[in-house]
């Protein structure tokens, strides 16, 4: 593999980890409010799928989107004065943390309702067939989000029109406090595709390089012959469902998180690269500063936006 | 002026914007080989073919996602609901997505959709097919509502919803759809937001819309002959609404009934007497008279059926209260 | 097989046939209205899976359930005095032909709203095992239901909580105008039991003995070992949708009715029978007209109970 | 009497109907294991086991319908919402369904089953996890909707819903889990559909409920000093309302303010104002005065988000209104 293509895959997963971590902390601080779902763990899954995109392909997520945002090309800055409420915000501030939006980047959230994203996500490769382009769109969500009745309704029309969406369900084995294996009878998600005679997929997504060559295989289908995918990322949250769950203790023990910490996306891949010669220890302390210093400018960014002026309440409920 | 009926002005309606724009596409159960489960969408397949005209499985939630989707991307769909009953398992979908996208993303997503459909009270339907369904769209920021009562509104105010870059809910009826009236022959819209006098009178001013505004204008004719005076009042759009169109009718008249087919309580009627009795109280001779149907789900049985939704005795009851005769 | 019970399930697929096209005859006059959804043709799924059940099983179906009810033990004088809005009626005449209950049959209804009895009838068994009884609950829904987001999330919920539910899909390969395959991507039905790790099966719904055969198994299943299983039963509507669609040519051609009509349930198990010698032409002629017998006095019944009174308009609105 | 939060309330409220009642049951996404998304089930799991502390799948629809399965044969669900906003989801079982049963089956079928969870506005939540959802839920025959506003009222309340045979939907509030009141020692319910005066007044009528009812008992204090003497009533159920405790209020006081915490147009706070206007016409020296959230979803930044919701400024201010001073 490329290695600049490895090295911006580091990138990017360390950024969303740096961008997340100075999150809780502005959160601990009272800078930022609600509700805030971190994905520190599960970046491998948002870049790899990600970064196999065009520009002009189309993302869309739920309410544990940063990484998915970020990865996408977003502005830390503009998307940390969104978690501070601020007029300079991705989406000046009225969304917060579960409601980014970029249109520049065909980034469309971003929702507080598990699995609302689904028929909205089939709804744009929907318009992508209806325009005749070649793009294709990633919608992402939990597994919690599979018993929803919209995924299934979902997944049902992208086979049946033949859409070119990829479905990707980051599995962290839990939703809030209840493990997978007790909200679905069949624990194996990408099984489910064959009820929709859909191409489904596993995929170790603590590791980035296997969901990008997951995904760039089932980009192609989606892209050439129109077939849409349900890939299932195998992934894990090391912290809690939001900052209001920090010790996630009542649902998983200290023991399987410190289990899945040592396969950690960033440490994996890093550890990976170094033994390749591809990335020195230096050079990886190099890009953490720097990225650290990203995340300085962020927050100031933020701290120094203003709150949106009242007339905004107004704004925006009508075009 | 031809003469068509109410359905056939919203063919007219669909067929012309699309005609007009290849953005925009209708989507739904039955509207293409079926031609519409009330035949709105008569020969649209045929015209436009199976990529403009699209029947869908039974996932409503799932349809008008996809219409969300679409829209947010740049097309304009219109998406038909069979009955608008059905459209309560789609309402996360219409509520929580299509209103407040354009909101949530700072105005960054637009969601130009119009969900259209019949709603309101049919004929021995019974309790899950025959309601005012709709009560729950006229609270939601970032809606618009539209109830059209004739051919003529019909098909002015759905092409004008199609061009609106908001999601609008387009509410028919199903005992409408046969009904006939003059229609331009001219292209033309009528602006949402903007309420019609649809009968001119001094004594008192009643508000109504869909079948209700029909029954209040035999009433107006009937009540004409005991020497009563009586306007009507068309919202037509009831969100937003045109207050001052209505509060300009009761000030003249000083007195106001406010109808609705549905259940009155927490309905559209006393959001209406509201806003007359807040912006013309000085004007009043008499508190607003709301005529609404019973407090029951609605019966399949006909003479329950009847009894159930407000008929001419109970509005002239309603008026008759109103100017103390 | 038992001879009484052959004799049994033939009268029964009679009286729901002579049922329905006394309904559609008094349809025809005016003396029933609104949506009147007939199942003639699909006598064998209902009868052949109802049949299995001891009366305090529980069965609950859509808006085309008069057949379910019947076979439940729901006497036709209050079947007919429901259709025509009469206060004898099952429903006391408020309900109409979507609504019909029984609740001394433990019959549950009747819905307008595709798919919605698909959540209740997963209560019903959820609620059996509350009460640690051995019944089973019978839950019919159409083909076209299969679309809708409840049907995944009860058979989810089923298979994960071990609910000893049948769900039973009346596949009849229209969904009101549109053909199977124009909405499901995969139209065999009871594959998708798969996703959820549930027994699927696939039985020939014209056939009542086949139909009795496989839900014989699947309820013994339910009630010892608390499994749920779809069973799809293959068969088909000879009328329209619903009297207001009344040629049902917009989507389906002449040739295929008339080839499905080949096979109507009905004189399949007569035949057969005749064959075998089980009943013989003077027999079933007897039992034809004594269940027109019952028809007429079912429409006489109808007609003479009176309109519910005015004050059943707000009663039953609470308890 | 104990002091204890509504959080504590509520629980001993589960707690206690479901000792006496086996049929009783908690369902619902994280009320178990997890002791509840806003810890309301606290130790129930424990105490009842998981057959009757169940946790769900995300499938709001699914459990919902589960609940009026199981009503319908004879259990009484308890199904919890995590929040209401996720209620509009399973709208179709709770409106189509739960609430119409009865009546389609002309009486057979009972749904005794609570549907309950936070409702209204929330702390910084943005537009889907922070609006008046519920305002749906007013207009339609056959629910009952209790929102109770303190801890006494929040026990008392739920134990009604519980043995109430209807289906009840019983909206808490994030807000005011935290909050503490006085609550009786001994086993007590308070009746559904019974307002109550939370604070006598003689110069003006306020109603409100939860987050806004506290804000009314807080101005109600305020302008105490300023010489004018506010009556607060809270209605505690909102369907059915009990309008003889509103209005004899207002025809001591003549003036009424409504307050409501989401949109206006369309809200309860209409039809409150109907009932008043309509039962107390002769007894108001000034129209009924509403003072309502902003026309908007709910913003996320925390400037926008107070100005959104009625403050003890604009409450302040529709009083004076309504006094005209
Ligand atoms: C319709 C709906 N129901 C419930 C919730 C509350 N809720 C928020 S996140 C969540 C868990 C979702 O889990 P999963 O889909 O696995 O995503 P994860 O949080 O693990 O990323 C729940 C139940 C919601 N937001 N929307
Ligand atoms: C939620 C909902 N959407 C749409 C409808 C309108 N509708 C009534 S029956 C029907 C077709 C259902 O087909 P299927 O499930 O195959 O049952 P069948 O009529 O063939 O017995 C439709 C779309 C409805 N009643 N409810
Ligand atoms: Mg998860
Ligand atoms: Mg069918």
């Amino acid at each position: 593999m490329d290695k600049k293509v490895m090295v911006d895959l580091l990138y990017q997963m360390l950024l969303i980890r740096r961008f997340e971590e100075k999150a809780a902390e502005m959160y601990a601080q009272g800078k930022i409010g609600g509700f805030l779902h971190l994905g520190v763990g599960m970046e491998a899954s948002c870049v790899g799928a990600i970064s196999v995109l065009r520009p002009d392909d189309y993302v869309i997520a739920g309410y544990r989107e940063h990484g998915h945002c970020l990865v996408r090309g977003s502005d830390p800055r503009l998307a940390m004065a969104e978690l501070f409420g601020r007029m300079d915000g991705l989406s000046k501030g009225k969304g917060g943390s579960m409601h980014f939006f970029d249109k520049e980047r065909n980034f469309l959230g971003g929702t507080g309702i598990v699995g609302g994203q689904l028929p909205i996500g089939t709804g744009v490769g929907f318009a992508i067939n209806y325009r005749g382009g070649d793009q294709v769109c990633l919608c992402f969500f939990g597994d919690g989000s599979v018993a929803q009745g919209v995924f299934h309704e979902s997944l049902n029309m992208a086979a049946l029109w033949k859409l070119p969406v990829l479905y990707i369900c980051e599995n962290n084995l839990y939703a809030m406090g209840t493990a997978l294996s007790r909200t679905q009878s069949v624990t194996d998600i990408y099984k489910k595709a064959e009820a929709y005679g859909m191409p489904g997929e596993q995929v170790d997504g603590m590791d980035v390089l296997a969901v990008r060559e997951a995904v760039t295989r089932a980009v192609e289908r989606a892209r050439r012959e129109k077939i849409p995918t349900l890939i299932e990322t195998r992934t894990y949250r090391f912290r809690g469902h939001s900052m209001r769950d920090p010790a996630a203790a009542l649902y998983r023990t200290r023991e399987e998180v410190e289990e899945w910490k040592k396969s950690d996306p960033i440490v994996q891949l890093w550890d990976r690269m170094s033994r390749d010669g591809t990335v020195s220890d230096a050079e990886y302390k190099e890009m953490d500063k720097e990225i650290s210093q990203v995340m300085e400018e962020a927050v100031r960014f933020a701290e120094a936006s203003p709150e949106p002026p009242l007339e905004e309440l107004l704004t925006d409920v009508h075009v | 002026m031809a003469i068509i009926t109410y359905r056939e002005a919203l063919n007219q309606a669909l067929r012309e914007e699309m005609r007009r724009d290849p953005r925009v596409f209708l989507i739904g159960e039955e509207v293409g080989v079926y031609q519409g489960a009330y035949k709105v969408s008569q020969n649209l397949l045929e015209e436009f073919g199976p990529k403009r005209v699209v029947d869908t499985p039974i996932s409503e939630a799932g349809f008008v996602g996809v219409g969300i989707g679409a829209a947010m991307v740049g097309l304009r769909p219109v998406v038909e609901m069979m009955t608008f009953n059905f459209a309560i398992v789609a309402l996360d979908q219409i509520v929580n997505h299509a209103a407040k996208i354009l909101y949530m993303s700072g105005g960054q997503f637009r969601v130009p959709m119009v969900i259209r459909g019949p709603g309101g009270p049919a004929v021995q339907l019974a309790a899950q097919h025959s309601q005012g369904m709709e009560s729950y769209f006229y609270h939601v920021p970032g809606l618009k509502v539209v109830r059209p009562s004739t051919p003529r509104d019909a098909k002015g105010l759905l092409k004008s919803a199609i061009r609106d870059d908001n999601p609008v809910i387009f509410i028919e009826s199903e005992t409408l759809y046969g009904t006939k009236g003059e229609v331009p022959d001219d292209e033309y819209t009528i602006p949402l937001g903007v309420a019609e006098v649809k009968r001119e009178g001094t004594d008192v001013t009643v508000i109504g819309w869909m079948g209700m505004l029909h029954r209040a204008l035999e009433v107006a004719q009937d009540l004409e002959k005991e020497g009563i005076s009586v306007e009507v009042v068309d919202p037509r759009t009831l969100r937003p609404m045109d207050t001052s169109t209505i509060l300009e009718s009761v000030k003249k008249t000083h007195h106001a009934v406010v109808l609705e087919a549905g259940a009155g309580f927490a309905g559209l009627g006393a959001e209406i007497a509201t806003l007359i009795t807040e912006g013309a109280f000085d004007y009043l001779d008499s508190p607003v008279v709301r005529v609404t149907g019973a407090n029951a789900p609605m019966p399949y049985a006909k003479n329950l059926e009847r009894a159930k939704v407000p008929d001419k005795a109970r509005i002239i009851a309603g008026i008759k209260q109103a100017l103390a005769v």
